[in-house]
């Protein structure tokens, strides 16, 4: 039995998972999202993993593998570390072993990828480094409306006549909001409108990474946006784009990379050991 | 009385300028744009009347004999309390507004709790605010929402602490309130808001009571006079939402190569960063544009740039240059993208760079966007002059300079503390020659390359 | 050079006869498979036309297809099919158009499916992307693929040494994989019949060109040229049909002169002549019209561009195919194309058409696509404006990507450029 | 000297945008002449046999601040013509005497004649190599071409080069060309104790000193690094293509290496390595270059490969040749002969199976996030499924 940590350290958010994985059965014992707010986020990740740990009786001697994926390459108390578009799609096929690809939408990035029935990444494409249309836009759009982050998703369902908005600036985009608050547009309004450009912007990824079918797995902090979601799955079901997939989300979508860290450090973890058991047998 | 009005509708402030006859400047306003462009727009013309009022009180009381030498202090004091009155009638007007979002069936355990948490923050608000327009007092900004906000925050936040009660659901309803506020021009009524004003000066300076009717003799005739809205121009970022008829819109490039060459007639160059964009403009010797670049609509590299830095590091604009003028070496930058570089500088901190180091490190990407601007409209050629609000801050200013010196050698460089009223000055002069049949400048929107 | 779309733009004389021609060339490439006629791919810079007539090959060229694809709204899909295949967002989208066409089934203006080529014939003259483009087409088709390097004038001059070796390359290289693709024996005689019907085309040519010098031009050298220029660039130089049509054409032009006629556009006849301008770069294909628009609509007359010169510098140094040199004709011919030419002589030439050609100054239309063109064209446009004291402007557009076409911004560009003009006037006036 | 010593030295040299090395050089004996030359390729023995010292400007790198290179290039043009005319405007290149603007792209070609509007009083010479690659054709014309650019460095430099000049500046080259693939192989087989971002520096450093300084650079360098202990990571090995131009900012090299792979072949700086035999040094001097070239140089996109079946192949050679287990395709942005290749290169790939991805860069990038992210997931995808 190997107990196992992934640590997933974003932009917007440190996610910690922690898994007890035996041969190919894994269980999942806990999990902690933090945002990240103005902190120091690699301080923010060892005091997340500490806490659960903590919380669960263990000590840092007690795991086998500490994996980070994310940014936490540089973080000195790992084992390993797996890159994100790697855990993604492990996490993915954890959530959902339907899963052929992944929408991995975060605070500051989208990414489409292309996976096979394993997890493995056979294609990918990334936004740009520009945050329009990112999670970090969509907060500030929630701020500039006075609306809380939980409350998006629900509201951007309500809508009846989304007003819709090309490619603007996470920055600029208050004025642009401000405007269409002045001219009496309704919050739904406004929100549908960012979730379908946000939603076929992703959609496009999706398209050049050859996704043509099975399920999309959203993943990132924005599965917990049911609005982009249903804005997504409504740009699919559109025959225009003639694709054949279904878009699907997870409540723990947000722990997709965590968890895709902890199995493949439990992975690792068994290589290595077997590795050192070859190697004691020579 | 003719006026001729330029009003800028910038992406964060709007501004207008008012003119006579004589291309004489009677007087200025600013607001900021958050609130909707009308509104804006009838703000800031409202305060330049209100300041071509006070120009006017000036010449009237040049002639009196009891207030010599002391017509500065008259009129600043009268000023002050006007601004006073203005901001109380505002904050009442935003503690009514707060109260009335409390009224939602979402918080109806919590109603009788947070409208006594508000009125409680107000009423600190109330008392904070005389000493705030004392004599020689300085505000952090000159607009409600920057002061109001502020202290409504950290005043409601302790309050609500105390009170046990969750601070965001005061916060919530503060956001909505301040929007709506914003959007509703202050009352009228200016002649009332004078007196009161005037009341209160001599209340708190007897030397000013110098008989009622030397004082408000002239006070009343200036307020008598006619101030006619002969021709109004609109520029700057907002003017095609507006209600103007299209005769009455002047390109911005047009408006701030004209107004800069009005301040300054030998600049052939200018460089304006704004909230939401940044122009280069070559202009000739009478102030025509011949040739102009402007960044696309991207927050790198134009005044929200440093607004959103400034906010990630909890700091106001106006604390950014003082600091960042300390760094002792300049980070280089990584980032392009405003909210990525935000998220570069919190990495960076954490890594435990300078604070004062990162920032002169974002301040000199700023600039060299501009610098990259200015190459692509041609260079620059003396005289130079620098416009927008991003010229009120010393270290990018210090920066400009530098890198302007080593690209383009000795070069005169102008910069105006009213240089954010450049465009509405363009515009108030393009109104008046609009009024005497010359419409050359009649332009639709401006492209950027 | 607009394929079928020329005729609802102007419908003289010349203008239908040169819209048979380019139908007969689509139906002698389409009926191939049937008549056993071999078929040429080559480009319009450099190409070399009489020698692919004289082993009967039809020839037919991508560039072409791809702006006439552009002209029918078609380019954008596909462009993005391209793009879909694995090519980047960043390259010329001239070659993106001709794969997305290949890849949505080859299919000719005619409506029927084009034959794949015999032969490549990669003269690769002013542009890098030929090259490339070739060696995509030959990863296709899989057919023999000459190479032609042309040198570029580097130092403003055609060397001996340049010339020696286009000669050999036609000589040893493609005269002898043209006998053996097509089974016909090369004949330098019948060469020579071809390049003396081209000189005297080309002769028409130049003087149709060269009307525009009169005050009140009546041609427009862009918009219009580059209908005037299509059946020398294309697939007609050397031919008796290209003969008739500039003759016909020339008669037209003088006709419009004689009557004091301006150009004639889209839109019927041209107002008054405001604005003489020259412009560097090519045009926009994808809103052709609308574009035009904005120039005539202001009365602005391009009176020379130096697109009209991308196929063959004629009316400039005075170049003609020579039938007694012909394969030195022919190599000097390449290397004289207007993008084959260094930037000093395209400034110059640009500077001096300002002049000539009595223009308020010029104008740059910068191809995303195109650095063939592009790379430098800002140091041109001041170089110009130096030298000439005329105020000259920039504007951005691409040949056949819809997606970098924005009509607001282009058309702001032009109106203030107008203005500049109008006040530079006014300033020297008074 | 140290690994160390050795690397710091290249770093300072790589990142000293003054050329403050070759100006040494040129002030040290009155009369010296500097040529510099862009990518990719010149044959610098001819410079070099004129007595002059041949320096590769390969850009501004990620230090240099474009200010007015702007002003000259829209936007979708790549970065290495604005920043080089930024070193020009800036008066950081007013040291050198010539420059050379090889055949490579329209982008180049044109900034030859950017250069003669803007720099008249500097030999300026566009130079061509042949796309026809037989002797009597090519290599007469390519042949004509050296001696008519010998002549002009003979004119400008007010010397004459003896045959005998030549074939010693060949050996020379022969030799550093030997120290290059020697450098190569040595990384090669032993990539963990070569990081490629020191061997990058080594190599750039090879550009803006005499080629007798670097041939001894890199004689010190491989001593060294033998007797550096260097553990071998858990690391995927990769060669990487599109860099043949502009050239990549020295913390990508690093992010990649720092994302678990080693590069073990690649096509940066290729000017070194251009001609992969020692030209003869018996008979024409010239016309031997000349024929190097021809029949002995490496294929790259800038040059026509005149067969349809032997496109490419060289990519999946490098990989066999090198023990890779992918290709990573870094291609500036804008560049069109690399971003027009790459289809061509990816269908080689995948016919033999070879894994690659693609991504693009400027010589200023900034942002190594999303190239950490895309070489990590590369790396992480071999080294976990060739394990499963
Ligand atoms: N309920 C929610 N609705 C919408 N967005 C959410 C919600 N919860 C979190 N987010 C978004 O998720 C982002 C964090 O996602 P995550 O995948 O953790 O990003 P990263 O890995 O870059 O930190 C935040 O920017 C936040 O905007
Ligand atoms: N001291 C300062 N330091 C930095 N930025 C400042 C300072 N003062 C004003 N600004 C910036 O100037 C911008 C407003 O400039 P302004 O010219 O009024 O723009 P606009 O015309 O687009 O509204 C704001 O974004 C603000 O952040
Ligand atoms: S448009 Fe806004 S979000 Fe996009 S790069 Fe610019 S600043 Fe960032
Ligand atoms: S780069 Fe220019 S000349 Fe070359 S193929 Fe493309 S459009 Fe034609
Ligand atoms: S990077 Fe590419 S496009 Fe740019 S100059 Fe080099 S080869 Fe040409």
């Amino acid at each position: 039995m190997v107990k196992t940590v992934g640590i997933d350290v974003g932009t917007g958010a440190v996610k910690v998972a922690l898994f007890e994985v035996n041969g190919d059965k894994n269980e999942w014992i806990a999990k902690r999202v933090e945002r990240i707010r103005k902190r120091d986020p690699y301080k923010l990740a060892e005091d997340t993993m500490d806490e659960i740990l903590k919380d669960n009786g263990l000590t840092r001697d007690d795991i086998d593998y500490i994996a980070t994926t994310g940014e936490g390459e540089s973080l000195e108390f790992h084992t390993g570390h797996f890159y994100s578009m790697t855990t993604h799609a492990r996490g993915a096929i954890y959530l959902n072993p339907d899963a052929r690809s992944v929408l991995d939408v975060g605070a500051l990035h989208g990414r489409a990828i292309r996976i096979d029935e394993r997890g493995k990444v056979l294609e990918y494409r990334m936004t740009s480094q520009c945050a329009s249309g990112s999670g970090q836009f969509l907060e500030n759009i929630a701020r500039y409306l006075g609306i809380t982050l939980e409350e998006i998703g629900e509201l951007s369902q309500q809508a009846d006549d989304p007003e819709v908005v090309s490619g603007i600036c996470a920055v600029l985009a208050e004025t642009d909001v401000i405007n269409m608050v002045s001219r009496s547009i309704s919050a739904p309004n406004i929100l549908k409108g960012i979730h379908i450009s946000m939603g076929n912007r992703l959609l496009k990824l999706l398209r050049a990474t050859k996704v043509m079918e099975g399920d999309v797995m959203v993943t990132g902090g924005l599965a917990l946006d049911t609005g982009l979601v249903a804005a997504m799955a409504e740009g699919v079901a559109d025959p225009k784009n003639k694709v054949n997939v279904e878009i699907k989300r997870h409540d723990d979508s947000i722990y997709a990379g965590a968890i895709g860290a902890a199995l493949w450090g439990g992975f690792r973890h068994e290589k290595l050991a077997e590795k050192a058991d070859l190697r004691k047998a020579s | 009385m003719k006026c001729y009005i330029g009003i800028d509708l910038g992406s964060t402030t709007t501004k207008a300028i008012l003119m006579d006859d004589n291309m004489d400047v009677l007087g200025q306003g600013i607001t900021n744009s958050r609130s909707n462009y009308d509104t804006a727009a009838a703000i800031s013309k409202q305060e330049a009347m209100i300041s071509t009022r006070f120009t006017l009180f000036h010449r009237a009381f040049e002639q009196i004999s009891q207030l010599d030498g002391k017509v500065d202090d008259f009129l600043s004091g009268l000023e002050r309390n006007f601004r006073l009155e203005q901001y109380l009638e505002q904050l009442k007007d935003l503690q009514d507004t707060s109260i009335g979002f409390a009224d939602n069936p979402r918080f109806k355990d919590q109603k009788k709790a947070m409208v006594e948490a508000l009125d409680a923050t107000f009423a600190e608000l109330e008392q904070a605010a005389v000493p705030m327009f004392a004599p020689g007092a300085e505000r952090k900004s000159d607009f409600f929402r920057d002061i109001a906000g502020g202290q409504f925050m950290s005043t409601s936040e302790r309050i609500a602490k105390e009170a046990d009660l969750n601070y965001d659901v005061l916060l919530n309803v503060y956001d909505k309130a301040i929007i709506e506020v914003e959007n509703r021009p202050p009352g009228g009524d200016l002649s009332g808001k004078f007196t009161r004003a005037l009341d209160k000066l001599v209340t708190e300076a007897p030397e000013f009571n110098v008989g009622d009717a030397e004082i408000s003799k002239p006070i009343q005739d200036a307020l008598g006079v006619e101030l006619e809205e002969t021709f109004v121009v609109g520029t700057g970022y907002g003017r095609v939402r507006l209600p103007f008829p299209k005769d009455h819109i002047r390109s911005e490039i047009l408006c701030h190569g004209l107004g800069a060459h009005m301040m300054y007639p030998e600049t052939r160059t200018v460089l304006d960063i704004g909230g939401q964009d940044t122009k280069a403009i070559q202009v000739d010797g009478e102030g025509i544009v011949e040739n102009f670049q402007m960044n696309d609509r991207c927050a790198a590299g134009c005044g929200r740039y440093l607004g959103y830095i400034a906010d990630e590091m909890n700091m106001g604009v106006h604390e950014l240059g003082p600091l960042a003028s300390k760094a002792t070496k300049v980070a280089k930058i990584n980032s392009t993208c405003t909210v990525f570089a935000g998220a570069e500088l919190r990495d960076r901190l954490a890594l435990g760079e300078k604070r004062e180091d990162v920032l002169a490190g974002l301040h000199r990407a700023i600039i060299l966007r501009a610098m990259s601007i200015i190459s692509r409209s041609g260079g620059v050629t003396d005289q130079f002059t620098f416009t927008g609000g991003v010229a009120n801050n010393e270290a990018a200013v210090t920066e400009l300079k530098k890198l302007i010196f080593e690209n383009y050698g000795e070069v005169t460089i102008n910069i105006d503390p009213d240089s954010i009223y450049t465009g509405a000055l363009g515009g108030a002069a393009f109104a008046l020659r609009a009024a005497e049949g010359d419409v050359t400048g009649a332009e639709e929107e401006q492209g950027a390359a | 050079m607009c394929a079928d779309v020329s005729t609802d733009v102007i419908k003289d004389d010349s203008m239908l006869l040169q819209k048979k021609m380019i139908a007969g060339n689509y139906d002698k490439i389409t009926s191939a498979p049937e008549t056993g006629q071999k078929m040429v791919s080559t480009f319009v810079p450099g190409n070399i036309n009489e020698l692919i007539m004289c082993f009967d090959f039809a020839n037919n060229l991508p560039e072409i297809n791809a702006l006439g694809n552009a002209m029918r709204k078609q380019s954008g899909s596909m462009i993005s099919d391209a793009e879909k295949m694995g090519h980047s967002e960043d390259v010329c989208t001239y070659v993106k158009a001709d794969l997305g066409m290949m890849a949505k089934g080859n299919i000719a203006p005619n409506g029927k499916p084009m034959p794949n080529p015999d032969m490549l014939m990669l003269s690769y003259t002013g542009c890098y992307t030929f090259l490339k483009w070739f060696e995509l087409l030959r990863e296709q088709y899989k057919c023999p693929t000459v190479m032609l390097h042309v040198p570029y004038e580097g130092d403003g001059k055609i060397t001996k040494n340049m010339r020696d070796y286009v000669v050999k390359q036609l000589k040893e290289d493609v005269i002898p994989m043209m006998e053996e693709v097509s089974g016909v024996k090369f004949d330098i005689d019948r060469l020579r019949e071809y390049m003396k019907a081209s000189a005297k085309a080309e002769d028409d040519l130049v003087w149709v060109l060269k009307s525009a010098k009169n005050i009140r031009s009546p041609i427009d050298a862009y918009f219009g040229g580059v209908y005037y220029i299509g059946p020398i660039f294309g697939a007609f130089r050397g031919t008796e049909d290209a003969v008739d049509y500039y003759r016909m054409l020339r008669v037209e032009i003088e006709d419009r002169l004689a009557k004091g006629l301006g150009p004639v556009t889209p839109e019927g006849e041209m107002g008054e002549e405001k604005y003489r301008l020259v412009v560097e770069g090519p045009p926009n294909w994808t809103n052709f019209r609308e574009f035009w628009k904005m120039f005539h609509e202001d009365g602005a007359v391009v009176v020379a561009s130096s697109y009209s010169k991308v196929g063959g510098v004629y009316d400039y140094d005075g170049f003609r195919h020579d039938p007694q040199n012909p394969l030195e004709s022919l190599a000097e011919y390449c290397m004289g194309c207007y993008t084959n030419r260094n930037l000093p002589d395209r400034t110059t030439m640009m500077a001096d058409l300002v002049e000539e050609y009595q223009a308020d100054g010029m104008l740059v239309n910068s191809i995303k696509s195109c650095n063939s063109f592009a790379a430098g064209e800002l140091l041109m446009l001041r170089e110009v404006e130096a030298r000439t004291g005329k105020p000259c402007a920039f504007i951005e557009t691409d040949l056949v990507d819809p997606r970098y076409f924005s009509p607001a911004n282009v058309k702001n560009r032009l109106e203030s450029y107008f203005q500049m003009i109008e006040q530079k006037r006014q300033s020297q006036a008074a | 000297m140290s690994v160390k010593e050795i690397i710091d030295r290249c770093e300072v040299l790589f990142e000293d945008i003054d050329f403050t090395a070759a100006r040494e050089w040129k002030a040290a004996k009155p009369g010296r002449k500097v040529v510099g030359y862009l990518p990719i390729y010149v044959p610098s023995e001819i410079i070099h046999a004129a007595g002059m010292l041949p320096l590769g400007v390969l850009g501004g790198g990620s230090d240099l601040e474009v200010i007015h290179g702007d002003a000259y290039y829209q936007s979708y043009i790549c970065r290495i013509p604005r920043s080089t005319v930024e070193l020009g405007v800036t008066k950081r290149l007013d040291f050198v005497d010539g420059m050379l603007f090889p055949s490579t792209c329209d982008v180049i070609r044109n900034l030859s004649g950017v250069w003669k509007l803007m720099f008249p009083e500097v030999y300026t010479r566009y130079f061509d190599t042949p796309q026809n690659y037989k002797k009597e054709i090519g290599g007469e014309f390519y042949k004509n071409d050296l001696r008519e650019l010998l002549e002009g460095l003979e004119e400008m430099g007010g010397v004459k080069v003896t045959d005998d000049d030549l074939r010693a500046s060949i050996e020379v080259y022969n030799e550093r060309r030997q120290w290059v693939e020697k450098v190569y192989q040595f990384r090669r087989d032993q990539p963990w104790k070569t990081p490629s971002s020191e061997i990058y520096l080594l190599m750039r450093a090879g550009e803006v000193i005499p080629p007798e300084e670097h041939i001894q650079l890199m004689k010190d360098y491989l001593a060294a690094v033998e007797l550096e202990e260097r553990r071998m990571k858990d690391n995927t090995r990769v060669v990487l293509n599109g860099s043949f131009c502009e050239q990549p900012p020295l913390g990508l090299i690093k992010s990649i290496e720092l994302a678990g792979c080693y590069i073990v072949d690649d096509d940066y700086i290729m000017a070194n390595r251009m001609i992969t035999t020692d030209i003869a040094t018996e008979g024409d001097p010239l016309e031997n270059i000349a024929y190097a070239f021809l029949t002995d140089s490496m294929p790259f996109p800038s040059k026509f490969e005149p067969s349809e079946e032997e496109k490419g192949l060289y990519l999946a050679d490098y990989v066999r040749k090198a023990g890779a287990e992918g290709v990573i395709f870094a291609a500036a942005s804008f560049c069109d002969p690399a971003l027009l290749d790459q289809p061509l290169l990816h269908h080689v790939l995948d016919d033999q199976k070879i894994p690659y991805i693609a991504f693009q860069f400027a010589e200023n990038s900034g942002q190594m996030q999303p190239i950490r992210e895309q070489a990590g997931t590369f790396a992480d995808s071999i080294k976990l499924w060739s394990a499963a």
